[in-house]
């Protein structure tokens, strides 16, 4: 409450006031967060305990496939869920508050202020009526900015900081190109330079070029203004070498989450590293690559055991009854029970190394 | 050309959409003077940035939209010469095409073997009536619908994106074709089930001889499968070759680009200069010149005021740039593209 | 409810001078009170402007002498001379000479746009005036065009109208501010309510008693209804369904209605074209339909059923001739019905089918056709009723194209007028042209003979012709009278009293009935 | 600009088509209107002196069809649409003039309040989506949308008129024997005329608004912007308002202007109903005295309101909405 | 142009029920539209067996004592005529829902022909088909018919259908052009055409088949306009009034003072009965609306975790 009334940092200070202070604890955590969407055929479970924590500063990519509630994830640790779905349990701290249990009004200061979001489509997310100042200026009326000058300062500090000229402050979003609108959607993000910045696929829509452009752009911001990032991509290559760590997620579930590097360089999970296989190369030989026969089970018919195991090519009976948990496999941690020291002798040499 | 009667040959194909209001002159030129061959039996990659006219050139050659100038010829014959329904039939068997879009391609009011059943009847009257759902299974089967009993009576709503678009792949497969024109056919494939498709096309050319356009914004999947590729840009072809060359040894800027851009995973990040800002390129009522001058960091003073040429620079590579003209001379020599990669890096 | 304020004061009884009439005009008012304008003149005749002699309709043609005290036929019965009364005074005060009566017809000569009645074009050939008498002449006998002159032309001010917008142009004069002789003058006129104040110099000394009058403007029928029912109108004139349930029962002791009745609703048969040139088919028609019933069902009685011979009853019953009504006996009759089809080639297998236009809008007439319709049904005959829009129906009434048609004549004082409207070939035109009033096309060169020497006959001789007249009417059914049409009238007693009554007849008590409302106004009484 | 003259240019070709249709509907009928003149004064009047009266009146000439229609056309658009037989010898024009304030008085104050409080509650509705507003009203006001207009004027004639012993007037604009003028009485009068014919239009009218905005709300309500305000923080009340009713509006708006059409044909029945003096009525007495010049002018004027209302609307949803504009 | 189009937004989602079995599954599945549905269900009955709901054969010649109240052997009493309300009510469903159906159905057909073509043609086929919509939707049709039916002579239930179909087919061509433009950007019917399909077969099989909910639910719209519309001019008297309908009972009992004169069940049930029949294709409707727009489907309340 108090933060709302706190002056908002001056733009001057975008780059060099923010320094991420390692409180006690991580940013923000995510613990046995479960959603449930109610469908006229009972609830089904999008999220499915699914725990994460992200630190001050660091850039964390979730990829998995389409469907497998990436999305779902981000709005729940958000609380912009709306009927008809619903936290059905866990909770996620922020700042070491629990965003679940706060109401609307609690939630209002620190939404924008300390945590915002940039959706998929910045079509579709921008309000089409609007003029893209007037979007701005509404995050920051809401949080108690009223001055026209210092909004408009800062409306035009943000949009140049993602390489947009300011006299499209003045235009409607159906006016700026695709890539435009993305920039216009990131810079808005960080209005109040926020710990925090949730990214739901923000380049999907674009092609290659600038795609790779607008990448390399978060990337730089990140790093010179200091906030944390969750990153949602279905592209595994995209995040490859942006996040510091990456969660794969699979039909509700965290397959795995650990360091990147180490999870490119030697997934843990076989979904991991089928989703790696399934990559060609632009470089270096042609080879022939196999993807993973057959596609994710459906939300409402979950498989009891591993939701993997229908498309595993290393299952083992096990997997068809046994839920398996999080194991800890060299820093990374791998839902995939040859990982449990009690079925570990089924495990081929590769995948075990 | 080496072979004497490509398959598909379009000549200075153009298509320009006039665009605005009803008295409006404005042209947006989607495909310009476009010239290419498909063979039989190769795979054909078409890349380039999105609105750069790719789609344009499917449906050209698929006869949605009639050309505003040039000329397609089918094994020779110009398609302006089909009259009879006969002909006209025999070519649609010929050159199916896969759509880009699977939410709208197939027709919510029937069930997803809808377009495969009519195919058949137009297409396969050798294939009775009977016989007609034993072959669609056939070809469910083929694209990885398996099994192809549990698919065959949903509605298109029913089935996922990736599923939508294997039906219309396989909606190709049932007609016997020569040529598949296959736009983005795995873009709303999820990662893991992509790569099953682009083996089906290209066990299609290995095995049957079928050859494919296979438009796409993956440039790593346009390398694992094709043959050959073309790059466009802003509704010209700018760049065309054996795949492994215009990947390995990129002549024209654009496509230089276009290779730095493609995220690797395997591979360090090499390139990280802020790229390729600035507007997209103008295609309503271009003027002579280059379409990327703008955004070209080599460009020069030619470049805005002559158009280039898709010039063949090397042994069946053609590109459209005077900057690599130039450098490559009209010798042989093969200098390949490093220097213009580091300046661009630069 | 939009009402009158009648008798606003009605419990102290003594200063209730006000009168309010419901009579639904269906449009608001103009504010123009030009006497020729047919859609005004019942604005401003017998409340501004007077006849010359009051003709009571209802009385066997009684005079009551207005502004001519006295009137006078050469025994040619082509000269008329008026005596006109001394000290009337126009409502400016300008006194009322025989110079205005004979301008007032000269006038009509000038400008045939408001020669209504036709005078000039049917004989009227000089109107002068010297003295305090007016000499009218005319070029045959004419006692006939009497009631015509006398009562339904309005005396108007020469020295207004031949000056200024009126000498202009006559026709299209509005009259916003009228100045006549008659008991009233107009205080103030909206488009919703026109005002009549006394006239304080009317020449009848202390008359009018009610002082003031409002007349709203009625577009429809509900609100009048409603405004009579519950009192806030005195004086009405208008159908009211189920009078007796909506009217009198709300007040038995002071809500009172009359309706005498003045002219026939009638069934115009095509004489020329059609099944009904047959006369056969016309007597079967005329046996077919139960005409009390029709009263019943369809107006509830309160049109009386009319009779073949076409005479009004009881207004006219002195002109009616019994016996020779008896001898045809033209009532309800199936087996009759089933002879003259019979006779006429129509059968079970070959049924006779016929239309009949009618006027869509008037609900009393679709609702007597629906009955008939449901009379004739089961008699083999196959009636389609048409309602078709007005200007539709008059094109075919008058071009001939119809095989029946439902309609009325205006009548007149005296049985004479509707039988002429009706029988006179004259007044009729070959199929494809316009007739005047003869829509049967019904012509017989004996009845016209009767017609011409009717003006110049003595009462005996009139009588003589219309018995024949009701003779043709009787053997020839050129028309099939089915109810009588009457003067709409509902009246309270509460405040005012010396309304006209079955009893004391002593004119048309309809408040649209001009120049009779004048006599009505002038008996008019507050109770106290 | 461009859109301005594109819509200009869609009322002008309107109403030239209503007034074409106009011309014609009359000529193709049978009759002309001298005999329409006869048919008012039919059984009043001699020939002869009709004769005079049409020749008076121009009622009888000869010219060609064509030239009788640009004589129309310049006579309509100049305001000059005859003379009404109804109010002979008035011209048309005055006898518009008397009803028209009436009309825009009562259709237009409750058009527009249908409009704001439909709306509104629609809003609500929509926002508190299965909230009791939400549950309740929708399947009420399908059922009253659906109710004919001058049925529902009767039954609350019945029920409000005769059943309070006409504590609420049910015929006419004002009580006649008043002197119409600003004061009080009057004015309380006129207030009191116009509640029921107003309430009849009030509750056909009010649902098709609660129900298209309802409907738009629920749409606007899954777009992403929604969600997207919601994550700045900003108040519920404000993304309401601001996002969810100002987008949600913009379809209603342009159906505003196409539902006057509507409104303005119960809004005849209505006045039929309640006798209230305005076009509408003037139309129907109109038809019952075949006074059709009147007819044609009051049907002139209604399409000119609907159209500028039209307009109006369009240029308020272009105001509003960018997209609009360009769009063209 | 573009400010009309914005009145069909949402129509142009995907039409997500396939017709058929799916359309009476919907209907079914929803509660308004299965009170709509069995509404219309009875007066259909009525139309067709009206000999079920009355032993009166002809109830407008068929005469009893005038005036009697309900009850009395008369479930609604009779009228000023002597006519058993009740009879003429079950008489008069006929005709009522032949008039809305027939025109109903009529118009629909236009609008389908002129919207679909429009949008199948494009270009000035387009324009000047949507130009002509867009005329009739702003035209007030209602005076319009009032004018022409007067000089009509009204009566004809002909000219009363053709007025309607001509002055109700604007609105739903507006929709199904929107909808069919919809579909023309969509790929399945270019995929039709390279298939090698006629184009004939490309419009009736493949769009109008996509469109049969939105078709509906025009249908009932322009029935529902055709119903009330064609009540209203009745009651005005511009119609037949020797027919049986709810419109010309009213037309009745309003000349005959009915409310006034203790005769209020001869205005009250036909009045009703017209606001059943049009909740009926009202609520109907409501349904199709959800079919064609997914948003607007109810959803299940649940308490939820705070
Ligand atoms: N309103 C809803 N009702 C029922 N199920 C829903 C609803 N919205 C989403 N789902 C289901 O929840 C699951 C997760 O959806 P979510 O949008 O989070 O996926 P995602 O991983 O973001 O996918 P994408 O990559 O396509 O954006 C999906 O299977 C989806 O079908
Ligand atoms: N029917 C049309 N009318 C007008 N313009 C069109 C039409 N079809 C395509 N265009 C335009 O032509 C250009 C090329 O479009 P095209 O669809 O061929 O691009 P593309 O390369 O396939 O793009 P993407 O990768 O996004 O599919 C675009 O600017 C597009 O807007
Ligand atoms: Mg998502
Ligand atoms: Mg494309």
């Amino acid at each position: 409450m108090n933060e709302s009334v706190e002056s908002p940092e001056l733009v001057e200070g975008l780059g060099t006031g923010f320094s991420p202070e390692p409180k006690d604890g991580p940013l923000l955590t995510v613990t046995d967060l479960s959603v449930e969407y109610d469908t006229p055929s009972g609830p089904v479970t999008a999220v499915d305990h699914v725990d994460l924590d992200v630190g001050a500063g660091e850039f964390v990519g979730i990829v998995g496939e389409s469907g497998c509630g990436k999305s779902t994830l981000l709005f729940a640790i958000a609380q912009l869920l709306t009927s008809p779905a619903r936290i059905s349990s866990g909770e996620v701290i922020f700042r070491g508050q629990n965003m679940v249990t706060m109401n609307e009004a609690e939630l209002a200061p620190v939404r924008w202020r300390n945590m915002s979001v940039v959706m998929q489509s910045a079509m579709n997310a921008l309000n089409p009526v609007k003029k893209i100042e007037a979007q701005y200026a509404d995050a920051m009326k809401a949080h108690g900015v009223r001055s026209r000058s210092e909004i408009r300062e800062r409306s035009q500090a943000v949009l140049e900081l993602v390489g947009i000229d300011r006299a499209h402050l003045n235009s409607y979003p159906h006016q700026l190109s695709g890539g435009m609108r993305q920039r216009a959607m990131i810079a808005m993000a960080l209005l109040f330079t926020p710990e925090l910045v949730i990214m739901d696929e923000p380049t999907s829509a674009l092609d290659v070029v600038a795609q790779r452009s607008l990448m390399l752009q978060i990337k730089e911001l990140q790093q010179q203004l200091g906030f944390a990032v969750i990153f949602v991509t279905h592209d595994m290559s995209l995040v490859s070498h942006f996040s510091d760590r990456l969660m794969v997620m699979y039909a509700g579930k965290e397959m795995e989450f650990g360091p990147t590097r180490k999870v490119f360089d030697n997934p843990a999970h076989p979904y991991s590293q089928g989703l790696l296989d399934a990559f060609p190369s632009i470089r270096g030989e042609r080879v022939p690559l196999q993807g993973i026969p057959g596609s994710p089970p459906s939300l409402s018919a979950m498989p009891v055991g591993c939701r993997f195991e229908p498309r595993c090519p290393l299952r083992f009976d096990a997997c068809a009854t046994v839920p398996p948990e999080l194991y800890d496999v060299d820093g990374v941690q791998a839902r995939c029970l040859l990982h449990d020291p009690a079925y570990r002798d089924h495990a081929p040499v590769e995948v075990a190394k | 050309m080496s072979d004497p009667a490509p398959l598909l040959e379009a000549r200075e194909l153009t298509r320009v959409f006039r665009v605005g209001g009803l008295r409006s002159r404005k042209q947006l030129h989607a495909v310009d003077g476009a010239n290419f061959v498909i063979n039989p039996g190769e795979i054909v990659a078409l890349v380039g940035e999105s609105g750069s006219g790719k789609s344009t050139i499917a449906r050209l050659l698929a006869q949605v939209y009639t050309p505003s100038s040039g000329e397609i010829l089918f094994e020779g014959t110009p398609l302006s010469s089909l009259r009879s329904r006969r002909d006209v039939l025999a070519y649609r068997a010929a050159v199916p095409m896969v759509f880009q879009d699977p939410f709208s391609s197939l027709n919510p009011a029937y069930t997803v073997v809808h377009g495969i059943m009519r195919g058949l009847k137009l297409h396969r009257p050798d294939i009775g009536p009977a016989d007609r759902e034993a072959e669609a299974r056939r070809v469910l089967e083929a694209v990885g619908l398996t099994p192809a009993s549990q698919v065959v009576g949903r509605y298109p709503y029913e089935l996922s994106g990736g599923q939508r678009q294997r039906i219309g792949f396989a909606q190709a497969l049932a007609y016997h074709p020569k040529v598949i024109l296959a736009d983005e056919p795995v873009s709303m494939l999820d990662i893991s089930i992509r790569i099953g498709l682009l083996n089906v096309m290209t066990s299609l050319r290995d095995d049957q001889g079928v050859s494919l356009l296979y438009i796409t914004h993956d440039i790593a999947s346009a390398r694992y499968a094709a043959d050959r590729m073309m790059v466009m840009y802003a509704g010209r072809i700018v760049e065309s070759g054996p795949v492994e060359e215009v990947l390995g040894n990129p002549l024209h800027p654009y496509t230089q680009l276009l290779v730095a851009a493609v995220p690797d995973p395997r591979a360090e990040l090499t390139v990280t200069a802020e790229m390729a800002k600035g507007e997209p390129p103008k295609v309503i009522d271009p003027g002579p010149g280059c379409r990327f001058a703008d955004r070209c960091p080599l460009a020069r003073e030619v470049c805005r005021t002559t158009t280039p040429p898709l010039l063949e620079l090397k042994p069946g590579i053609r590109a459209a740039c005077h900057v690599a003209a130039d450098d490559l001379g009209r010798g042989e020599e093969s200098t390949g593209g490093a220097p213009l990669g580091a300046k661009l890096a630069a | 409810s939009g009402g009158g304020s009648g008798n606003s004061t009605g419990s102290n009884g003594s200063s209730s001078t006000s009168l309010t009439i419901a009579n639904v005009a269906g449009t608001t008012w103009t504010c123009g009170f030009n006497p020729f304008n047919p859609s005004v003149s019942g604005l401003s005749i017998g409340f501004v402007y007077e006849p010359l002699v009051y003709v009571n309709p209802l009385q066997n043609s009684k005079e009551t002498p207005m502004i001519a005290k006295s009137s006078q036929w050469s025994s040619d019965k082509k000269t008329l001379t008026f005596t006109i009364r001394d000290g009337i005074k126009w409502s400016d005060g300008k006194p009322l000479t025989a110079d205005d009566v004979a301008y007032t017809f000269n006038l009509l000569k000038a400008n045939k746009g408001l020669d209504l009645n036709a005078l000039w074009s049917s004989g009227l050939t000089s109107v002068t005036a010297s003295g305090d008498t007016v000499t009218m002449k005319f070029s045959a006998p004419s006692t006939t065009y009497y009631y015509y002159i006398a009562d339904q032309t309005p005396i108007i001010p020469k020295h207004i109208w031949d000056t200024g917008a009126a000498a202009k142009d006559p026709v299209q004069y509005t009259d916003a501010k009228p100045i006549g002789s008659g008991p009233y003058t107009v205080s103030d006129c909206k488009p919703q309510n026109v005002r009549y104040q006394a006239n304080a110099n009317f020449w009848q000394k202390g008359k009018p008693a009610i002082k003031t009058i409002n007349y709203p403007a009625y577009t429809d029928n509900s609100p009048a209804n409603l405004d009579l029912a519950e009192g806030k109108a005195q004086w009405g004139g208008q159908y009211i369904p189920n009078i007796d349930r909506y009217y009198v029962n709300r007040d038995k002791a002071d809500n009172h209605y009359w309706f005498p009745p003045v002219a026939n609703v009638q069934i115009f048969l095509n004489l020329k074209q059609g099944p009904t040139a047959n006369l056969a088919v016309r007597q079967a028609l005329a046996y077919a339909i139960n005409k009390d019933q029709v009263s019943k069902t369809a107006v509830g009685g309160q049109l009386p059923s009319s009779n073949q011979a076409g005479i009004v009853l009881p207004t006219f019953k002195d002109w009616y001739d019994q016996a020779a009504a008896d001898k045809y006996g033209y009532k309800q009759d199936p087996a009759k019905v089933k002879q003259y089809l019979a006779k006429a080639g129509y059968s079970t297998s070959n049924p006779l089918k016929l239309s009949i236009i009618s006027v869509s809008g008037y609900t009393d007439w679709e609702a007597e056709l629906q009955e008939i319709k449901t009379e004739l049904a089961p008699l083999g005959i196959d009636l389609t009723v048409q309602n078709i829009a007005g200007q539709t129906y008059d094109t075919k009434l008058y071009k001939g194209d119809f095989q029946l048609a439902y309609g009325s004549q205006t009548g007149g004082p005296v049985p004479y007028f509707e039988l002429r409207q009706n029988l006179y070939s004259g007044n009729t035109a070959p199929i494809g042209q316009n007739a005047s009033t003869n829509y049967s096309r019904y012509s017989n060169p004996k009845t016209d003979a009767l017609f011409k020497a009717y003006p110049a006959a003595d009462d005996q001789k009139q009588h003589d012709i219309v018995n024949q007249l009701q003779q043709v009417m009787l053997s020839d059914i050129p028309t099939i009278p089915v109810l009588e049409s009457v003067s709409w009238f509902q009246y309270n007693t509460k405040d005012i009293s010396g309304w006209p009554t079955a009893q004391n007849p002593y004119a048309l008590p309809a408040p649209y009935a001009v120049p009779d409302n004048e006599q009505v106004l002038l008996q008019l009484k507050p109770k106290s | 600009m461009r859109f301005i003259l594109r819509r200009l240019g869609f009322f002008v070709i309107t109403l030239w088509v209503a007034l074409t249709v106009n011309f014609f509907v009359p000529r193709l009928m049978p009759g002309n209107p001298a005999e329409a003149m006869m048919a008012r004064f039919r059984g009043r009047i001699n020939p002869d002196a009709l004769k005079a009266l049409e020749v008076a009146f121009g009622l009888n000439t000869q010219k060609p069809l064509f030239v009788q229609y640009l004589d129309y056309l310049g006579n309509t658009l100049t305001g000059h649409f005859g003379i009404s037989l109804t109010f002979f010898p008035q011209p048309v024009s005055t006898v518009l003039a008397q009803a028209l304030p009436w009309t825009l008085g009562l259709v237009g104050i409750t058009t527009v309040l249908a409009f704001v409080l439909g709306t509104g509650i629609g809003l609500i509705g929509g926002w508190r989506r299965n909230g009791i507003v939400d549950s309740v009203l929708p399947p009420v006001f399908v059922i009253t949308s659906a109710l004919p207009y001058f049925w529902v004027g009767l039954v609350l004639i019945m029920v409000l008129s005769l059943g309070t012993n006409g504590a609420l007037p049910n015929d006419g604009g004002y009580d006649p024997t008043l002197n119409p003028g600003f004061n009080a009485v009057f004015i309380w009068d006129v207030v009191k005329h116009a509640i029921l014919p107003a309430l009849s239009i009030l509750i056909i009218s009010i649902g098709g608004w609660i129900l298209t905005m309802r409907n738009n709300v629920v749409t606007t309500l899954a777009e992403d912007y929604i969600r997207m305000a919601r994550a700045k923080g900003i108040p519920n009340h404000r993304i309401m308002i601001n996002y969810a009713g100002r987008n949600a509006i913009l379809p209603n708006l342009s159906g505003f202007a196409m539902s006057l059409g509507f409104v303005v044909s119960g809004s005849i029945l209505v006045e039929f109903t309640f006798n209230y003096p305005g076009v509408g009525y003037m139309l129907l007495s109109a038809v019952n005295n075949q006074d059709y010049p009147l007819m044609q002018a009051l049907f002139v004027l209604i399409t000119v309101a609907v159209l500028v209302a039209v307009l109006i609307s369009d240029f308020l949803t272009a105001w509003l909405d960018p997209r609009v504009r360009t769009a063209g | 142009m573009s400010a009309v189009a914005a009145t069909v937004a949402g129509s142009d989602a995907t039409t997500r029920v396939r017709p058929g079995s799916g359309v009476l599954r919907a209907v079914l599945g929803n509660k308004k539209a299965l009170a709509g549905a069995i509404m219309l269900l009875i007066f259909l009955v009525a139309a067709i067996a009206p000999g079920l709901f009355t032993s009166i054969r002809h109830p407008d010649t068929h005469k009893f004592a005038q005036l009697l109240p309900p009850g009395s052997g008369h479930i609604l009493g009779t009228n000023a005529f002597g006519q058993d309300i009740w009879a003429q009510l079950v008489y008069g469903t006929r005709q009522s829902l032949f008039v809305a159906v027939v025109a109903g159905a009529l118009a629909s057909i236009l609008s389908i022909i002129v919207g679909v073509s429009a949008a199948y043609l494009g270009g000035l086929g387009d324009d000047l088909l949507s130009l002509l919509t867009d005329v009739f939707l702003v035209i007030p049709a209602f005076p319009l018919i009032i004018v022409i039916a007067a000089y009509a002579g009204g009566g004809s239930m002909l000219v009363v259908i053709g007025v309607l179909v001509v002055t109700g087919w604007s609105y739903g061509a507006r929709q199904l052009r929107a909808q069919a433009m919809s579909l023309r950007n969509r790929d399945f019917l270019e995929s039709a055409r390279v298939r090698g399909e006629r184009r004939s077969y490309v419009i009736v099989f493949e769009i109008l088949p996509t469109m049969v909910s939105l078709i509906a639910a025009n249908f009932l719209g322009a029935a529902l306009y055709a119903l009330l519309t064609a009540a209203g001019l009745q009651f005005i008297g511009l119609g037949n009034s020797s027919t049986d309908s709810w419109g010309t009972m009213l037309h009745w009992a309003q000349s005959n003072e009915a409310l006034q004169t203790g005769q209020q069940w001869w205005v009250i049930a036909p009045g009703l009965c017209i606001a059943l029949l049009g909740a009926s294709f009202a609520l109907l409707n409501y349904a199709f609306d959800e079919i064609s727009n997914p948003a607007l489907r109810p959803v299940r309340r649940r308490k939820v975790r705070k």
